[in-house]
């Protein structure tokens, strides 16, 4: 076991695969000798060169239209929008071109790139810099979708995608970055598209990924305490989806929370819930509550910012009143 | 990569002997004009499978008039490069060695095209000739050949990648940063413009002031040219040099002018401009130019060149019957290639609906 | 009473529009001289000029940030994108700047545009051209969705998004301009944000928009023969969401589908069946059940198109179902 | 519109007298030193903000070194005249007229400021002088003044838009569609580039190998230049003609290059550039330059200076003041401005689930 950083954990992962796998390069802005706005890939071009660090203009179109093309010839690109923000900019090659060209063209090949982008809020930095925008890829046939809520899987879901067949966009949250856990790195990880249950309980089901997994792990503790023990469920990864273990849980159980920093609306949290419902409604004892951004832009406030999404206190009142209803 | 087609690698002569392609200029015109005249069967009996009711829909863009550039840039492309075209890419695609058959039957939405009924007209492909993708996207194959440009690079390929597209993707900002960093890691990459004077029902000077497009190359670096697409000749030549350079490390642009004969689409009658300028754009015809000059460089004869026309047609008769009789693809096809093979399918509706409504 | 195509309701809307208004303004690709691709805007450079029916350059993400700036500064423009499935190029202008530029800038001005499109299967137009991408706008805070399925409500929809003070995304169906309908344009419509129950039933409420509405009347009228009685909600605009109604109609009847052509996860359906399940959980007899797109992107083949997005058996075959249960 | 600023309008001398600025070409220095004087002490306020932990958040970026553009630029544009910047437009605000104030409060995220604490320094707006808003998305705001000139044109406002950008923004494609756009159009719009020579830690030539920037905007029809930003009596006659051009129709570009003096934004350090580079670079100081400028060409003495730099020190003292005493905005308004006034608010989350867990 050692100490290490969700940031250290990602940085690791590329470096391994970087150093197993040649094919693998990294495109994006100020991705090589910056290191990385966030910091992910500092020193790696040390080790491979402006080459297989490869940084860019900023032209987040031309960046995933770039990698796709590489993962059409042999390479295996890890293209990074700095802000999942900047997808407006780059959906057209990421859903029209990166996402069917395996459908479009019968099979013949395949998109094996991986888009690694952070979002979420913590960084007062405003409503272009701060959104959750995960639905946009969820509901985009072709498109694995990984968000890393621990350390550990930050490594591990990073690595398994680097060796898969299609693309996959990869979401960290800018507020774990320097989040840290002691990890074995060299122990057995979950499967990718495994859900974990990251805490066990009689009395409800919190479905949940990304940052929000701490504040709903911190909500259940407080839970705890008031007599109230929760499942917590971590998706890991949204495509695939890991249906069952959700159900299974839920059908134990029979009441559900889904929490989602994206808002609410036609959203992530949308899915999880209508899909609880559908498929264990003769074991729901209540409606699955959905918890989720609200349906507004995000402000530049602090207070604003930290409100509009959802945190520790809503997850354990919302957790409180639907088990003591 | 195996490819079989009729580029620089030469294989048969057109007149249907066999042997090496000859080196020298002049003799080249023959396997231009063959090229050129096949593409020009091929789109006429596309033209034909729309009015049969046979085709899947009516987003069908020919490429006659345009027929230069394919053959005279394809020409000079290599084996091992790679290149993606726009919705009007048959020709290209054909230049390059694709199977009329296999390319009429993903006209027509069947099992046995290219991409197994999925892609059609504006989505075909084909990885065995380096044919990275159609796109209905206007200008969204361009950045592809960056990609592909780095692959080759890292990997040494010696292959160049070429993007083909029209003058309307002139206007797409894609363009811009595309080639901005071509030009930046100096990529053996091309861009290829097929300006037919129009996009849809817009006149190129309907869409910019800048209508000198290969300056717009030249200010971000590239070397760039425009070139006259009558004489394929001219085109072959002209490619030629701007190929040879990417594959060094310079990336090109090369505009090539011509005329759209027809409509933009099946269904469209071009209201938008005069039957005087329709005639006068269709004086520039590069395969009757070709023809023409075969004759009077007494290259081939009228009547060789009858009898190669004639199995061209037949040939190309061939292909619609072929794509007519095929089969059209299963239902269950449906799922199938979202992801790659191995990877569970999506589940299909009609599944979950089962287990949603019949549940317990 | 007149009988009148969808496309020409909606070009009558912006005639008539454009004539009361000065400042309205219509920017995208062929929407002059060649009178749009689907010809919705035919003739109308002849009455407004070059001046007013702006023909673009092939540039999707500057035609909607032309929009937004001609908008800030006292034009109403109508942008157009030929293919909603070119959304992606333009999405950060509308998600990033159309929609959010109000909140930003504290309230300071508003984007009063229509950004017209269409969408949908029914073309052979394949992947790039076909898809139903609503669920992208409805997850966006600030952007109005209006969906008409109708020709009345493709006239008195576009004439009222003509008149809103925020940014309005306008979806047309590609399978339905050429509908005709008896319709009085004159007579009183229904109110901007509220739903229409189309048919009424006591069995079962389908609730669905555009063009599926067409095949769930047509199902409805099937199930009808069959004994069953369906009420039909068509929600006419997904932002504003008239919740009240449907929510009258399914605490009344307990059994409820939604139907949208976009893919299932994710989308419009996980929305509307979460919010019907969560506001009237204790009056379901049953799961709303989903019936939407497959989680595929569109073939050319139109036998896979025609099979991908919901049709008049299935969702007949599910009310049935649904309600024998 | 109503504007207050201190452009071409005049209103009171730098030196705190009052009465019409001078007329003639040297006279019009001691105005723009006093705007970039101005800038400069604002933008070294908003260090300090952060510093004391009072901004909303780090994303902060100072123009300092880049005062002469924004100062030359805005010098000649007109009270109609409206505009877009990008993240790091705290200057080109200034010069245009804003209050520190309420800056310094935006900037600190409180309901005083400009946009009531939900914009920020990277969306800080201002209808009343033409600020149509900065935009943290590089390249975002640009097409928006194409849509300004539009509307100028069609209402026949004699006014002309300005999109300021950074060197960055020169790979966005978006950049290239707005500016053909612009010409095709004849657009009163100017489109400035502010070369500080890095994007983020990006040098602009890793950024691209066509380094002249205003060459891409004659290749796309524009009146195209670059100018020198160390002078800004330069920069404004620059800027003087290309902006009077644009109001006849003619679309102008402006690249003024200039230095970078600190961190792209405040956490950092700027580690891929050398001591060395960046003691140079601070060399090209525009706020000394118009100062040394001002003695010896003895426009003002030493004195006068020192009572003008303490006067506005005190100003952006007080700014700061203001800023940190400012009120949060109320949770309330979170729900307010998504739509316009009048619309219903979206529903708060808290309210919706208390229905769903109180139900009946
Ligand atoms: C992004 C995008 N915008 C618009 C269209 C609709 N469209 C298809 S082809 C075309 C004209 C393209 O003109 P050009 O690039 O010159 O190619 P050509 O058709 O002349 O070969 C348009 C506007 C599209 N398919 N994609
Ligand atoms: C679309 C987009 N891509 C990337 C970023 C991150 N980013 C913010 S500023 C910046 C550098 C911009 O450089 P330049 O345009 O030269 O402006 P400068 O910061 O030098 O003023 C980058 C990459 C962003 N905000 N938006
Ligand atoms: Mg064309
Ligand atoms: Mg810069």
């Amino acid at each position: 076991m050692v100490s290490m950083t969700y940031r250290d954990a990602l940085r690791r992962a590329i470096d391994e695969a970087m150093a197993e796998d040649d094919d693998i390069v990294v495109i994006g802005e100020e991705v090589g000798r910056y290191g990385g706005a966030y910091g992910v890939t500092k020193d790696l071009i040390k080790t491979y060169g402006p080459e297989r660090m490869i940084d860019t203009p900023i032209s987040e179109p031309g960046i995933v239209g770039v990698a796709v093309g590489a993962a059409m010839t042999g390479l295996r690109p890890i293209a990074e929008l700095m802000y999942i923000d900047f997808l407006g900019m780059s959906m057209d090659q990421l859903a029209n071109q990166a996402a069917k060209i395996r459908y479009m063209f019968g099979g013949q090949i395949g998109v094996p790139m991986v888009l690694r982008t952070q979002g979420g809020t913590g960084r007062s930095a405003g409503a272009q810099h701060s959104q959750s925008l995960e639905g946009w890829i969820m509901h985009t046939p072709g498109l694995r979708l990984a968000m890393p809520a621990t350390v550990a899987d930050a490594y591990h879901l990073l690595r398994h995608s680097l060796t898969l067949p299609d693309p996959v966009v990869f979401i960290e949250h800018k507020a774990l970055y320097a989040q840290k856990e002691e990890v074995d790195l060299d122990a057995p990880a979950l499967p990718w598209g495994k859900a974990a249950i990251r805490r066990r309980g009689d009395d409800l089901v919190i479905v949940t990924y990304s940052r929000q997994l701490r504040f709903a792990m911190e909500a259940a503790g407080q839970l705890a305490e008031r007599g109230v023990e929760a499942t917590v469920i971590d998706l890991r990864t949204l495509n695939p989806l890991d249906f069952d273990t959700i159900r299974m849980e839920v059908e134990r159980i029979g009441k559900a929370m889904v929490v989602c920093e994206g808002v609410l609306t036609a959203g992530v949290a949308a899915e999880l819930a209508s899909r609880i419902t559908e498929e264990c409604f003769d074991f729901l004892e209540q409606p699955v509550a959905r918890v989720a951004g609200e349906d507004v832009p995000i402000a530049v406030s602090p207070a604003l910012e930290a409100a509009s999404v959802p945190g520790v206190d809503l997850i354990r009142d919302v957790g409180e009143r639907l088990v003591r209803w | 990569m195996s490819l079989k087609h009729t580029a620089d690698s030469g294989a048969t002569t057109p007149m249907g002997g066999s042997g090496q392609a000859p080196k020298d200029h002049n003799s080249a015109l023959p396997d231009l004009y063959r090229t050129m005249r096949r593409i020009r069967s091929f789109e006429e009996r596309v033209g034909e499978l729309f009015v049969r009711g046979e085709s899947a829909g009516s987003m069908l863009h020919l490429s006659i008039g345009e027929e230069a550039a394919a053959a005279g840039i394809c020409a000079v492309m290599k084996l091992q490069d790679t290149f993606t075209t726009h919705h009007r890419g048959h020709g290209i695609f054909l230049a390059r060695g694709a199977e009329p058959r296999r390319m009429m039957a993903e006209i027509a939405g069947k099992m046995d095209g290219y991409c197994h009924g999925k892609g059609g007209s504006m989505h075909i492909a084909d990885m065995q000739l380096g044919h990275l993708g159609a796109n209905a996207i206007v200008g969204g194959g361009i950045p592809a050949v960056v990609g592909a440009g780095l692959s080759a690079k890292r990997k040494k390929r010696d292959s160049v990648s070429v993007a083909f597209f029209g003058d309307g993707a002139m206007q797409q900002g894609i363009l811009y940063e595309s080639m901005n960093m071509a030009a930046l890691w100096d990529l053996p990459v091309v861009f290829v413009c097929i300006n037919n004077q129009y996009g849809m029902g817009t006149r190129i000077d309907q869409a910019t002031r800048a209508t000198n497009l290969h300056e717009r190359a030249l200010a971000f670096g590239l070397n760039g040219h425009s070139v006259d697409g009558l004489d394929v000749e001219e085109v072959r030549n002209r490619a030629r040099s701007i190929v040879d350079e990417a594959r060094g490390g310079r990336p090109g642009f090369l505009a090539v002018s011509c005329y759209r004969f027809y409509g933009h689409a099946r269904m469209d009658k071009s209201p938008y401009r005069s039957e005087e300028e329709e005639i006068e754009g269709r004086k520039k015809d590069p395969v009757k130019f070709a023809r023409d000059r075969l004759i009077s460089e007494k290259l081939a004869g009228e009547n060789a060149l009858g009898t190669l026309d004639g199995e061209i047609g037949k040939e190309m008769d061939d292909a619609i019957d072929f794509a007519v009789s095929a089969q059209a693809p299963s239902l269950g096809s449906m799922f199938r290639d979202v992801y790659a093979e191995g990877e569970p399918e999506p589940e299909p509706l009609k599944i979950r609906l089962d287990r949603v409504l019949a549940r317990n």
